[in-house]
């Protein structure tokens, strides 16, 4: 469990003082994922470097399974971060040695014995794809395997929490995909807990139950993946969510479109996805649906779809076919243009 | 040759003069003060090193030096062939051998350690000494420039320690005897009359000298300094300040 | 005999013990300044504001201890330290008597060029392992000193190096060694073939000393 | 203008001799852009550092505008690369110099004076959002602000050609577009050559023309951007463009749905995707559509849709109405399913 | 008058006289042994297998050359160069005379200190600004030297104590300074007083260079 009250931190540099992290508030109950996202500089990584005081807070306290870290006496808080893994956004890994030893190195250090260190690196290794570059030094390696390497590292300490910054971002789609199954599987199997920082909302919507949306230090806005993702209310929010779900349609577009009808935003919940529902609006009313841009979410706790369709008819028809839509569950949101963006 | 000699001739009112550290440098110093008021600067170059002063002079760094005896002077002018020549004795530093566990040098026992300045002009007279005495025998060749190396009899096996000169009477616990200047022994507080178990001849063949390249052998400067130095004042100053473990020897 | 063999006959003896010499107080005297350099650089790294275990007092003080004795011209530390030496060694002649300047010479300069060495290291690496929980003695041991290991052999190799000319110095105290048979024999009694035999012989031993060092740090160094 | 002829690149390690790059061919003719995709490893970096001669190919030719550069003698290799700037993955800035300085010494070296230093230094950072970080050290920077400097860096160079290795992986979707933007503008306006790797496929339906996908050091498929997204071959292609247009449903489910009718994808180039054929459909045939998963890809040369439905109705009907769509222009492909995955 | 009075006024002049010595070897010979040992450092960095002017033969020489110097004892190396010596500034003897020995024994070992600092700097940014076809000299300049000036500045500060403990042999070849002082006064002469005031001085003065030198490297290092 992580849990952070009230947490900021400042850094002081020449150009001033920046307020990096501004009275954050977060809690991540054992055995969930909570994801982070926002801008580049929004505070992301300094917000999970506080989790596990490499960022000594300016102000705030900040919980482990319970345990107070920041008035922590040192012996105690490397107890606690003995079960806290991190993924760093640039690895971190020693030079001099190699991707077996890197793993390895650490294991060792935390106790585990000779046949358990060996087991567990070569069971990490395979489960990255790196078997093959036991031997290899990090710089003998692309920017990929480095991150896997670092992946791997904090995934065989087998921690009850993980802290991830930005773990995938240097990975290919079908990597990603096989590390998040992996972290869904360990949270699934082991109940660990994860607060992980992405920009890539595939993340977020494959693992996370939690989103917390952060822009200039703050958290603007925070809930559940299903609701960020149905009813998302901040702009950088949706401005998030048009990379996924591709919202933006141009005004302009927009506008001469309304001429022959209405442009509309429609979102679906969990079952309603799997009903024929546009069919069954065009033979119902005299209106032709012409999807304009579509997508269906899957999300880690259900299914979330998106369409923006163009209702094609005359103004009366489309209202009803509308209120339809609305009437079988389904939110609406009227999409207006303007003919000059 | 001539013509840079003739530009590199004797300054008449200044002239440059090295010594080693110590009672050399102290000595000069005063025989300067002397000079002064006569009309003749001296300028001091110490050294610590017993080459340089050498080859200093005879690349006419140096106008004159103070610090050798005549044994190696020849030495030196045979190995690197120079002309340089004494013109005015100045001091004889005597040595004695002590010892912190031994009453006699006869009770030296086979084996003994024996410390000596590791600087070939104090060495050579460390181990002139012995053999002056009887206790080693030195290749017939270097007998006035020998070094450890150098000795072919050695009956008592004696194990000679090099050691800097100035040291060896804090250091004369650790071996069963030493040769020390007497000036080193009497900063140290050691008596050369009532705690040396030898002490040097008064024939010694090693008094110092003032040197010159020989082209100035003659210099009326150069002989307006060895006047400074072999003055009155100069030896009332060594007898005071070195209480008899210098002596002036000029008179001689 | 020619002149050659009576050479060797004559010097081959002396000069074959000053190497003896020499490589008793090179090894002996690196030993343990490593001993004493090393933890003193990690110390002096560690304590500085802003590090792990970040002790202003500890710093300052270790900084000027250092700074003393590195300010004292080994010449003056030699008889400086006589009766520390006694104390230490029993003896303050020979080989065994010259051990404890050339450490007290050797060690704050290895602290040095380790703190310069322990300084390059990145920074992501210790914090990774800060994140860890691992203990800080095993951070200095297993990141901070491999991770700089390429600097270190290079500082070490530039140490040694150093130290063989400060053993040449160490013929003041009856040491001996090559430096000593160099300047005594070649410089002060002019036996210019003893001069160049044995420099020579150093010039071989620095560049095999060297070459190993450049090699080993090349073969550590992976980026 | 870039043209690889049969480049290769080994690297030997003690793991072995690692065949990084096989016998590639590449064309980027002047005022192209080109992306190269595939998975972790695959050789893709070591393939763009072979262009600009960082790694000196083992075989094979490499030309810049028409120079052929592996021959070249050192001075006018140099000549070459200053008309060619790049993007590195681990974004290589000076660590002892500001934000400001790591742009502005790489334009004074170039031989650029000072108030056009000034100038550009400026303009960039400002393009790259961080004029008011311009006094900061890069370890004072997040991770995807110091990938702005070093995309800002290799801008102000303002090159004819320009290769990038993942410039915006660090990058949230908001900055990443607006980078994208930038180099999609300086290319129609400057007529900039840009060969770029990248495993965001946004980046590729955004801003290339033609791309490559690389697998184990072979390119083992290439096309213009359109072909690739509508009818791409290769398994891996195949796998990245699931990645946005998500085309992967479980063969379970496919299996379970082809028992009421029939599960199809179906793709759409350009015009076709405007008319409201499924309704159509709905209406001509007795075939309810429904839609499963749906994408509508707008690329840089044109708009490529994707849908997958379930065409429920009797076979026979469905089988009509596939026909019909085909007879549209749409491209179809009737997905088999296995009840046990 | 009192002891101390009487010390100061005897001493004062002689002190300064030396502490002028000192400053003038150092500061001079400084600046010339980093002339040499820069670009040397440099030469034996770039031209080493695998860099960027790679030319194993250049490599070596500048190694061996190096290390030739190196392995000479400085009393040696101070004789065996008389001539040149001679050639180079018209004297063997004082301040002027041990110039170019200082030099010949600092440069190289500045060299091996600048070897290992910039071996130091990330292959990255030197390979980017290769990749703009920015000339090898301004890389060197602006890249290489650049980011290795938090190195570059702590191994010239250990060049610097380094070099304050040289100038105290320097006084074998009568050019004076602190550590001479220190030996001769100090040593051969029993003036306590002296060596303990010449020795404080000189901590002083390496302190305060080390301080220096720490607080530069500080300010520049940015991570
Ligand atoms: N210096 C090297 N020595 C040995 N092998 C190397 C070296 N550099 C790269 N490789 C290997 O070559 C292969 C290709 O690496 P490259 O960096 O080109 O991959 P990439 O496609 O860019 O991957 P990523 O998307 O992870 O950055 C990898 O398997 C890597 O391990
Ligand atoms: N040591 C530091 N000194 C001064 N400012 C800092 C320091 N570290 C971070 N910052 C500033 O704090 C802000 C937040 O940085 P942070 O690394 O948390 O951003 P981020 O959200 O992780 O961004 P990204 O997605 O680009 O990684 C940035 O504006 C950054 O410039
Ligand atoms: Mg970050
Ligand atoms: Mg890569």
């Amino acid at each position: 469990m992580i849990v952070l009250e009230n947490v900021s931190k400042e850094f002081n540099s020449k150009s001033g003082t920046v307020k990096a992290v501004k009275q954050v508030n977060i809690r991540v109950n054992q055995g969930e994922i909570h994801g982070v996202i926002g801008y580049s500089g929004a505070g992301k990584s300094t917000l999970i470097r506080c989790v596990n005081l490499l960022e000594k807070p300016t102000e705030g306290k900040v919980f482990i399974n319970g345990v107070e870290l920041t008035s922590l006496p040192l012996p105690k808080l490397r107890k606690t971060r003995n079960k806290v893994g991190m993924i760093f956004q640039g690895f971190n890994l020693l030079k001099t040695a190699t991707v077996y030893d890197n793993i390895a190195i650490p294991l060792k250090l935390l106790g585990y014995n000779k046949d358990e260190v060996k087991k567990r690196v070569e069971q990490y290794l395979d489960i990255v794809g790196l078997t093959d570059k036991h031997t290899n030094y990090p710089n003998q390696l692309s920017g990929g395997q480095k991150q896997r390497v670092a992946i791997a590292r904090a995934l065989a300490q087998e921690p009850e929490v993980l802290l991830s910054d930005e773990a995938t971002s240097a990975l290919d789609p079908e990597t990603t995909d096989s590390i998040l199954d992996l972290l869904l599987k360990i949270n699934r199997e082991l109940g660990i807990t994860i607060l992980l920082i992405t920009h890539e909302m595939n993340v977020i919507q494959k693992i996370c139950d939690h989103v917390y949306v952060m822009e200039n230090g703050v958290i603007v806005e925070q809930d559940t993946a299903i609701n960020l993702f149905t009813k998302p209310t901040h702009p950088t929010t949706k401005k998030f969510l048009n990379t996924i779900s591709q919202r933006n349609l141009s005004n302009s577009l927009i506008a001469q479109l309304n001429v022959t009808g209405a442009v509309s935003r429609l979102t679906f919940v969990g079952e309603s996805t799997g009903k024929p529902l546009l069919a069954e609006v065009s033979q119902k009313f005299n209106v032709q649906p012409n999807i304009l841009t579509a997508n269906i979410i899957e999300l880690k706790n259900g299914i979330v779809g998106n369409i923006v369709v163009h209702l094609i008819g005359d103004k009366e028809q489309v209202k009803n076919a509308i209120h339809y839509l609305e009437a079988q569950g389904v939110a609406t949101e009227e999409l207006e243009g303007h003919s000059h963006e | 040759d001539d013509a840079t000699s003739e530009t590199k001739a004797i300054n008449e009112d200044k002239i440059v003069v090295g010594v080693t550290a110590g009672p050399h440098e102290q000595i000069v110093e005063v025989a300067a003060k002397v000079a002064a008021k006569d009309g003749l600067e001296v300028e001091l170059k110490v050294f610590s090193d017993y080459i340089l002063p050498n080859t200093a002079l005879s690349e006419e760094d140096l106008d004159a030096n103070s610090y050798q005896h005549e044994p190696f002077l020849d030495t030196f002018n045979e190995d690197h062939g120079t002309d340089l020549v004494p013109v005015g004795k100045t001091i004889l530093n005597p040595m004695g051998v002590y010892s912190d566990k031994y009453d006699s040098i006869d009770d030296l026992p086979d084996g003994a350690t024996f410390g000596l300045p590791n600087d070939p002009t104090n060495g050579a007279r460390a181990l002139y000494i012995l053999e002056e005495n009887g206790f080693i025998k030195i290749k017939k060749d270097k007998r006035e420039s020998a070094s450890i190396y150098d000795i072919e009899e050695n009956p008592k096996n004696l194990e000679f320690i090099e050691l800097e000169a100035a040291q060896i009477p804090k250091q004369l616990s650790e071996v069963d005897a030493a040769a020390i200047n007497t000036n080193f022994a009497l900063d140290a507080g050691i008596s050369p009359k009532e705690d040396s178990i030898l002490l040097e001849s008064s024939n010694s063949p090693y008094v110092n000298y003032i040197v010159v390249r020989a082209e100035n052998k003659d210099d009326p400067t150069i002989q307006k300094f060895i006047k400074a130095y072999q003055s009155e004042e100069v030896k009332k100053f060594i007898e005071e300040e070195f209480k008899g473990s210098v002596l002036p020897s000029w008179d001689e | 005999m020619s002149r050659t063999d009576q050479f060797v006959e004559q010097w081959l003896p002396i000069i074959g013990e000053s190497v003896v010499e020499t490589f008793q107080m090179v090894s002996i005297s690196l030993f343990f300044s490593v001993l004493i350099g090393i933890p003193l650089g990690i110390l002096i790294v560690l304590t500085r504001p802003g590090q792990a275990l970040a002790n202003k007092f500890i710093y300052q003080l270790t900084n000027l201890i250092i700074n003393i004795v590195r300010s004292i011209p080994f010449i003056i530390l030699l008889f400086f330290i006589l009766p520390f030496t006694k104390l230490i060694v029993g003896t303050t002649i020979g080989v065994q008597g010259v051990i404890v300047p050339l450490v007290i010479y050797t060690a704050p300069y290895i602290a040095r060029l380790m703190e310069s060495a322990l300084l390059e290291v990145e920074n992501g690496v210790i914090e990774a392992y800060t994140a860890m929980g691992i203990s800080t003695g095993a951070i200095i041991w297993n990141v901070l000193l491999r991770e700089a290991r390429p600097s270190i052999v290079l500082g070490l190799t530039i140490s040694t190096v150093s130290l063989i000319g400060a053993t040449a110095m160490a013929g003041m105290v009856g040491a001996g060694g090559l430096g000593d048979l160099a300047y005594r024999f070649g410089h002060l009694r002019y036996e210019v073939d003893v001069m160049y035999a044995t420099v020579v012989i150093l010039i071989i031993l620095v560049q095999s000393i060297q070459s190993i060092g450049n090699r080993i740090a090349a073969n550590i160094k992976k980026d």
